[in-house]
């Protein structure tokens, strides 16, 4: 991988305004709402515009096609998307594309076809490391809780013996999914002895681009979430007065601001460091801090614009819900922070090292 | 008429809470169990209709008006032994809400003409106290009722209304004097859901459940007898209405369901033994049982016959909370299950989203616990306004 | 044992009129403050008082010269005890009298003797079970955390071979003390080959008891505090207002008065457990879990006081700093509330055995 | 006169910083590192003249009167470094709040006359803020001043202030116009302590300490020209004043210095290995890492040269709450030893409860958590008031 190019303030400007396409800042949720609870959960006509954006060769070299951006651009578009509560599995396409065979890659980067990661073979663990088996270009694997799978062409998925891409419509192949509660869904794929393509590389950088990415994404989510309530404070009276001048709402939402700001600073620093290209121990530090905060903070603020709307939010029209479903999906995906924690714990140095 | 419930009386409390249990166990229609959501009332009505037929279904209304006349104490026993077996909310309004007000403040005719309807399942009642503008702040509402000639004139929308589609009567605090304080312009109206003019949107919630409706109501015309009490008058009924009803919102039924499940997931996923685990539940648990030991103070005072002041805002608000963070852990231990719309393996024991939407409003209805810490605040620790 | 007196709502108020004397209700806290960091560290007038107000014997049966009073009416003290800040180690003394012999049992009940008991070998430990050795009638002991050590005349000590009644003049006989932070101290004893009687019984129902009545002096430490934190909200102004009328505050204040009603019923559901007989195991989860919230419930309302007073708060003449200091030394006493939620834990039967 | 700090201009900021470092590790007082309390000048009098003979003491001031002249940037690596360094805070109001005001708002003479004192540590300063009923509420003050003559006569009384009996200079804020708006009529006086009719008490605080006083003023007498700036301006001057401080007060020391001994606490106690400690310390370790994170941010904008908005409360809010966090982990481990006046086993880097004791007051200094809380929600989130 070439060095990155360095994010400045325009390159982010740039960004936000190409995701506004997508994702219109204070744009309404129709489209967001139609998707919910079908399969695919995604609309081709988009992916195809994602592509013409340049979003998924994001993380791919210039000189292969890509844009050749860094994490920190990855993350500036994550918040975005996630402000939009935008369903398409951009990220976890982007991540993985620079380790595509060439062939494979500009179908991928001009969104004619979605290649997504397979890699989880069991719950709540963040281990690519694998029971799967790639044997004279023969894949049996068992992989579960892919986002949105069904709209996948293929899959990237990781075995004891490498990578290995595979069709989704290859022979010995099935794909079983479950509604997820922001309405997408899980797949779990199955392939026994499927025909399959062995790629160089490892996955792990790529998921911890995925896993920093998603707190990124949890972030854009707290944002608009925290954008609407303000506004139902200012304008709401109750008993005469606006809710936004009660004292405990008041403090209570300095609260939220505080964690959102928490968790903005704990990402900008931890994708910094990945651009920096930091050791794979102190990444991966870097990067469990930022999901463990993202998705406390992430429950703890929808939890609370529902408190703060109080009944109107309970209501499934009213866009409230639809942030704290995308929380619940989001928060423990790539790891709960229970897990970020354990690890965080298990690989970061002892904390007074300077303290002498 | 001899005096179906005479034979109660002979019993002592653990006597009548063994018979409770055992009907309970013969009778009640077991796949009603621990329902996921309150029930819609064709699912209810088998549960409904056989309490009818053992005239149990209003353990409060005096005997003469064919309740059962119990104590506050009998009450309680039988509240927490049908807690305890699980059963299903019924479409109860007619029964806690509606009977009392007639009962206490209705005029002969309305008795007899409501009570036995009620006790027959042929009228289900819904309440209409909520707008979209008068929701903690109840006394601002502006649904208007205007007296013109024999009938009330009706105009305006509530929300919140639960299970209206299931229901053929709606009781109703509309405005009747728009020139008085807030509180003092409000009265009790009876309306028929047939009557032209009213019109019922079901409202999805977090749930995805429909069982809460808007009601709009577009020149009612309800017969001027259909005001219970005194006109301009009900407000204070309706306050009245809500106390022995506000320990039960403080009930700790709901937040032991929740962690015994919580409890389930853990050795579900595999987490049950871990040290965190152990002292997150542990945690909870205490709570649990220290919240069991105060609902039990003011079930206490109750069987005692005390009336409940403002103080039992704290079981309600202790309740709803603690329920809340076992759903939290829930969902913190799920890993990715956490995100899924059903149950996890099929299994309706174990669906950590579930519980944790259905614990959100908790916090929200029966008055927000924003409003219960106002009320302990001012009525209880007499703080200044 | 003797089933001791029901406790009626006549007895409880007996004993708050007695506990007057000492503590009276609104009373300053001049005697206390006069008492602080000096040893020994309370009033030996004041002790031959409670020996004739009869608490010293109120777990003494009446036929053994004592009051016949019940764990409900020892715990009613200790809320009164606690919110006069008493120093004077009451408590300990009055759970072991039933344990002593006649010939030491007069002179203790009559305040003339202070016999405390020492049955701690190591930190955060709730274990009377004991490296100590008594054999033909001489101590060797070692026990750490003994409050207000330096008052007593002699200790009653768990040894591995039973209890012993040691003086604290006895030949062989150390006493350390080091100054805890609300002006009392805790007492290091070290006996070698001193001479001593052996008593009979053992110490672990009394043990119990001197937790839960632990739990109870804190609920007096909480609702005294509170009681001062609320008048100052009532009177105090800022910005033309009198602060009680700040929601954050009122929410604030409304939290902690659940937490200390929480404190009460779980003390009250424990004392009455207690006293109607319950298995050992029960008596444990019920002690357990009283301690465990009167230990977190108190460390939060002192350190709310203070933040709720402000600034006046912080000066060690206003009286808010004593309460905090008091819970500071209680909650870890006879076990933090760490460790008493690792006992209930351990003993508690499955939560959900009635949920069928 | 040549500039001492010429050579200084000459490093980058990393050869700034070594510089910085290599002179504390080889002129800091050791024995003065990490002090458990606020020094009194006669314990910190060897690091005051140290620093004064290096002509570090004022890195803020403009070098043409006598400081560094250094810029933000520069001025946050010192302080970074003195942070790190565990370095005793100096009786620094002279330094920080008095001379910053001279340069500004002072007449020449004034200059003339307090800055070489300062820098010479002949004056030492003192701040007359806070009142008994003007704490949070600062701009309800009552001491007043008023002009007879050639001298402002004061009466009244100013607390919290900070080692005023290492003193003998006290700015103050008095009033000087009652019938203005309340921040309308305040002004800056400059006071001698030994000026006749002030009196000093003082405070002992929770920690035992008495580095707070009472300072009453009865009649004193202040020559005209002690008068900083404008009559009746005070009020915003001591505002502008307060800028640059805020960042401050939120600075990761406090808690990173507590969060090390949390961890020497638990090997000390024997937890350090257990998971649930592991659990608590960890998330304790996040809550410290990302506060840096968010620090930095500020930080890298002071260095920017902007000004930093009401948004800075926050900083001051999370620190002051993870210390209190970490020092209650640390009594929730500790054991019985929570509950001792002095530190454990002799050794001042185990004192839980002296840790503990001093963080309360963190959360209440500076303007209260209450009060950053209501600047955030008003001047930040735009709330209604």
């Amino acid at each position: 991988m070439t060095t990155p190019i360095p994010l400045d303030d325009e390159a982010i400007r740039l960004l936000r305004d190409s995701a506004a396409a997508i994702a219109p800042p204070g744009g309404d949720f129709r489209r967001i709402r139609a998707l919910r609870y079908h399969l695919p959960g995604i609309d081709p006509a988009v992916w195809r515009q994602i592509g013409e954006l340049g979003w998924l060769g994001l993380r791919v070299a210039e000189a292969a096609g890509g844009a050749g951006l860094g994490v920190q651009a990855l993350c500036a578009l994550a918040r975005e998307l996630g402000a939009g509560l935008v369903p398409e599995p951009i990220l976890a396409a982007a991540v993985i594309a620079p380790l595509l065979p060439p062939a494979t890659l500009a179908a991928v980067l001009d969104g004619t076809r979605i290649i997504l990661p397979a890699w989880q073979e069991r719950a709540n663990s963040l281990d690519a490391a694998s029971a799967s088996v790639l044997h004279d270009g023969r894949l049996s694997a068992h992989k579960v809780f892919v986002p949105m799978a069904a709209c996948a062409h293929g899959f990237l998925v990781s075995t004891r013996d490498g990578l290995a891409l595979l069709a989704a419509d290859a022979e010995g192949v099935s794909l079983t999914t479950e509604p997820t509660q922001d309405g997408g869904h899980f797949g779990t794929l199955r392939a026994t002895k499927a025909l399959s393509t062995p790629v160089a590389g490892a996955l792990g950088p790529a998921l911890e681009e995925a896993t920093l990415a998603t707190a990124a994404y949890l972030l854009g989510v707290m944002d608009r979430v925290f954008a609407l309530t303000l506004d139902y404070l200012r304008t709401r009276e109750q008993f005469g007065r606006k809710i936004g001048s009660f004292q405990a709402l008041q403090h209570r939402a300095a609260d939220l601001h505080l964690q959102i700001e928490l968790t903005r600073a704990s990402i900008d620093a931890a994708a910094a460091t990945l651009d920096a290209g930091a050791s794979a121990t102190v990444a991966a530090c870097a990067v469990s801090r930022a999901k463990a905060r993202a998705a406390e903070a992430a429950l703890l603020v929808t939890r609370q614009a529902i408190q703060l709307h109080g009944g109107i939010a309970y209501t499934d029209e009213y866009d409230a819900g639809l942030f704290l479903r995308k929380a619940m999906v989001l928060a423990n995906l790539h790891g709960s922070a229970a897990l970020h924690r354990a690890r965080y714990a298990r690989l970061a140095p002892p904390e007074d090292a300077d303290d002498d | 008429m001899t005096d179906p419930h005479a034979a109660l009386d002979q019993l002592d409390d653990a006597g009548f809470r063994a018979l409770v249990r055992g009907w309970l166990r013969a009778n009640y229609p077991p796949e009603l169990r621990n329902p996921p959501h309150r029930l819609h009332l064709a699912a209810a009505r088998p549960w409904y209709d056989r309490l009818a037929a053992q005239g149990w279904l209003a353990p409060g209304w005096p005997r003469e008006h064919g309740g059962m006349g119990l104590s506050a104490a009998r009450q309680m026993i039988m509240i927490e032994e049908f807690e305890r077996h699980g059963c299903a909310r019924l479409p109860d309004h007619g029964i806690v809400m509606v009977g009392p007000l007639l009962i206490q403040h209705g005029s002969e005719a309305q008795r007899a003409r409501f009570l036995p309807k009620i006790l027959s399942g042929d009228h289900i009642w819904c309440q209409g106290y909520s707008e979209p503008n008068a929701g903690s702040d109840l006394a601002s509402l502006r649904t208007e009722a205007v007296l013109e000639g024999a009938h009330w004139v009706v105009n305006g929308q509530k929300t919140w209304t639960t299970l209206a589609t299931d229901a053929n009567w709606i009781f109703l605090l509309a405005r009747t004097d728009k020139t008085a304080r807030k509180q003092d312009g409000i009265s009790f109206l009876l309306v028929p859901m047939d009557s032209p003019g009213i019109s019922v949107r079901p409202i999805v919630n977090l749930e995805l459940q429909d069982e809460f409706c808007e009601v709009f109501f577009d020149n009612v015309r309800v017969p001027r007898e259909n005001l219970v009490g005194a006109v301009n008058r009900g407000w204070s009924m309706a306050k009245a209405l809500l106390g022995f009803e506000r320990i039960f919102l403080g009930s700790p039924r709901q937040s032991a369901y929740a962690l015994a499940r919580l409890r389930r997931l853990a050795e579900h996923v595999g987490v049950a033994e871990e040290a965190g685990f152990i002292e997150r539940h542990t945690r909870l648990r205490l709570d649990l049982a220290d919240h069991q030991a105060l609902y039990e103070v003011f079930a206490a005072r109750l069987r005692r016959g005390e009336v409940l002041g403002a103080e039992v805002s704290m079981l309600k608000l202790h309740q709803s909370e603690l329920f809340q963070r076992i759903t939290e852990a829930m969902l913190e231990i799920a890993g990715e299950a956490a995100g899924l719309l059903e149950p996890m393996a099929g299994n309706r024991d174990l669906h950590p989203s579930g519980l944790f939407i259905q614990a959100r409003p908790t916090s929200i209805y029966g008055g927000s616990n924003e409003i219960q810490r106002n009320i302990l605040a001012r009525d209880v620790l007499r703080l200044p306004g």
